[in-house]
């Protein structure tokens, strides 16, 4: 393995976790949201 | 033989409602009236009834010996006239109405074009640039290019508007020409144009 | 949510597999051939939500259904995120193996054409007042700008030779290191499951909207007399 | 004729004689105003002049005039283009005579009315840049046919690309800019290929079929009549 394509390959990891993460959360946010919504209608 | 029926109109913009569940029918010699606030959607009803604007809700039909009218043929059966609608200010009176003749797809014969215009008060200045006329004067176009392929609906938006006394007897020989063999819609709140009206629908709530 | 963990799974094991296990392509400077696992999939996506904008776009002249603009809407968001993407990504490709961040070459030429449509698409959306023509308009607008790409697959490559590498690169030929393509048909999936996951998080957002605007949603009973299509 | 079935007779009148007279009036008014040709004319004028003066005939070197010139005239008709081709629809919005013109004629008529009067505009802006540009620029054509079928075919896609998105932006606001920005990616593949075809003209390349002129003419048919099935949903309400 080439010098520097572990440093990349952990970079990479690590913006893909942050971003998984962030849409997680979102889709969380979005739940609750539709909940509130759907209470509201009833 | 012809009829007009509304069926459950709503216009909605945004939160608000500006009419609701109009319903009515039309028949020839029919003259209804429209009143109401400013504000309250006159003009919008009767875009809505000319096909200029689509309603929230419900439906305009048209129809022919019990047939129900295609939306191609719906320039044919309505005539409107309205304060924000112009005729094309670089062309003359006559050119006009030879282009609305044309378009219409009623072919343009110069001689009738002239008797409308003798009808609505304006013989001397059909060849005057539209750009020259009077507001008046072109309210009384208007009514001929509302008049020009003898519509079985006649839309009268404020036909008033802009109208000296003598114009006023034109919207009214017009009102009773109608009324012999077709239907009429106007929106107004003048006093005296409303009571054309043999109904009168009031939107202000 | 078990689909989701499933792409957050996958995609990782892809990052991984990209640089670990997957070989670098001869021909190439050093391991910069590693690009291809992710910026093909990134140009993929933004040529899929292309077609996905334009159906639903279609389907929304036929039906005047809400649901289908938004569709539209959010495929076109996400169209534009991985076209600046692949952009990206390929620009830099192209710095380290041909010398200089843009060649126009064709493809090149290609996704600037869909950025600027993508661009006038939004620019039409936000200078249409009244909603509904704003949503006729787009969808009549994107529905002409699909219809000139096939002219564009025609016109474009006569310009210029493409640098685009052909034949070690294009899985449909052979010559492909069986490793790599292993590897770049997951990421296609992997970026496709993260396009759609992306796609549904803006549609139920873009329909929380619509439920604070009630005005959008009741056009059940429009007047259709003489609608003939 | 009241109390007969003409409402829902076509009689002798078409698409064709509706949009003649679509086409008709915009040419009288066009006489009369000079509404789009200025706009059209000065801009193709000031353009023409501003490169012949920067550039002239000797800057370019022999080999690269028949594809530096071609690009040159391109970028000068359909700039000149974009910037009054929607006059004729903005012209309409701007006069509050849309409204009269969406009552009494059919859309279809409408857009085919419109796209002649376009086609019109285009004509003129043809005749009088491309033999002006030919002789300011001293340009060589070894293959006059060709030029002159790539230059109208080329205009026809023009008018036919540009007149539907003059009608949506004439309802829209921002209406100058817009029009450019949304017209140039559809113009994009026909403006390329123009190009391609007036560079081979100056060339000389033998090229049977004349490939360019054809791509020019099936992108023509395309956009009138994908347009024509879309018109009539932005026009309509």
């Amino acid at each position: 393995m080439k010098e520097g394509l572990d440093f990349v390959l952990a970079v990479n990891l690590v913006i893909w976790s942050g971003l998984a993460l962030y849409l997680f959360i979102l889709d969380r946010k979005i739940k609750r949201l539709e909940e509130t919504a759907a209470n509201r209608r009833q | 033989m012809y009829s007009l029926k509304v069926s459950n109109l709503c216009k909605q913009y945004t939160e608000t409602y500006l009419f609701q569940d109009i319903s009515f029918e039309l028949h020839p010699g029919e003259v209804m009236a429209i009143s109401g606030w400013n504000g309250s959607g006159k003009s919008t009803l009767l875009r809505v009834i000319a096909g200029l604007v689509r309603p929230t809700t419900g439906r305009v039909e048209m129809f022919f010996k019990g047939e129900s009218i295609a939306r191609e043929f719906r320039r044919r059966f309505v005539g409107m006239v309205a304060p924000a609608f112009s005729l094309y200010e670089e062309l003359t009176a006559l050119e006009n109405l030879e282009f609305f003749c044309k378009v219409r797809g009623i072919g343009y014969d110069r001689e009738s074009c002239l008797v409308i215009m003798e009808q609505i008060g304006l013989s001397e200045s059909a060849g005057t640039l539209c750009r020259n006329y009077s507001s008046g004067m072109k309210q009384r176009l208007k009514l001929a290019q509302a008049l020009l392929h003898k519509p079985p609906l006649l839309l009268l938006d404020e036909p008033g508007c802009n109208l000296d006394s003598k114009g006023m007897e034109v919207v009214e020989n017009i009102i009773a020409d109608q009324r012999r063999s077709g239907m009429s819609i106007i929106a107004s709140n003048e006093r005296r144009e409303v009571d054309y009206g043999d109904r009168v629908i009031n939107l202000s709530k | 949510m078990i689909a989701k963990v499933l792409v957050t799974v996958w995609m990782a094991i892809i990052i991984v597999a990209a640089f670990l296990y997957a070989n670098a392509a001869v021909g190439f400077p050093g391991e910069t051939s590693r690009i291809l696992f992710f910026h093909v999939p990134q140009a993929w996506v933004a040529t899929l939500s292309f077609l996905i904008s334009m159906i639903g776009s279609c389907i929304y002249l036929a039906r005047r259904n809400l649901k289908a603009d938004n569709l539209a809407l959010s495929a076109a968001e996400l169209g534009l995120l991985f076209c600046l993407l692949a952009t990206a990504s390929g620009s830099i490709f192209a710095k380290a193996a041909w010398g200089s961040f843009w060649n126009w070459d064709p493809r090149e030429t290609s996704i600037v054409i869909l950025l600027m449509i993508y661009g006038a698409y939004f620019a039409l959306r936000s200078a249409v007042g009244d909603p509904e023509k704003r949503r006729i308009f787009a969808a009549v607008y994107s529905i002409l700008a699909f219809v000139t790409v096939p002219f564009l697959v025609f016109v474009v490559p006569r310009i210029t030779a493409s640098l685009h590498p052909e034949d070690t690169m294009n899985p449909a030929r052979p010559g492909m290191d069986p490793k790599t393509l292993k590897v770049f048909l997951g990421s296609l999936l992997a970026y496709t499951g993260l396009f759609i996951w992306l796609l549904r998080l803006r549609l139920r957002l873009l329909n929380l909207e619509g439920m604070q605007e009630p005005e959008f949603g009741a056009r059940e009973n429009m007047d259709r007399v003489g609608e003939e299509q | 004729m009241k109390g007969g079935r003409w409402i829902t007779e076509t009689g002798s009148s078409t698409y064709l004689s509706e949009a003649v007279a679509i086409w008709f009036r915009d040419l009288r008014g066009e006489f009369r105003t000079r509404y789009a040709v200025n706009a059209i004319l000065m801009f193709a004028v000031t353009t023409l002049i501003a490169v012949s003066f920067s550039i002239g005939s000797f800057r370019i070197g022999e080999g690269e005039q028949p594809f530096l010139y071609a690009v040159l005239l391109w970028i000068i008709l359909v700039f000149s283009a974009l910037s009054g081709l929607s006059r004729s629809f903005v012209k309409e919005e701007e006069a509050s005579t849309m409204d009269v013109l969406k009552l009494s004629a059919r859309p279809q008529a409408v857009f085919l009315g419109k796209l002649f009067f376009n086609l019109t505009l285009l004509a003129a802006l043809e005749l009088i840049i491309v033999p002006s540009f030919i002789l300011l620029m001293d340009y060589k054509i070894e293959l006059p046919g060709l030029f002159v079928a790539m230059v109208v075919s080329g205009g026809v896609g023009l008018g036919g690309g540009t007149t539907i998105v003059a009608a949506m932006i004439a309802q829209a606001s921002a209406r100058g800019a817009l029009f450019s920005v949304l017209s140039f990616p559809l113009l994009l593949p026909l403006m390329i290929t123009a190009i391609k075809g007036c560079e081979k003209a100056a060339v000389g390349t033998n090229n049977s079929g004349w490939p360019e002129v054809r791509i020019a003419v099936a992108y023509s048919v395309v956009m009138i009549v994908m347009s024509l099935f879309l018109f009539p949903l932005i026009w309509e309400e």
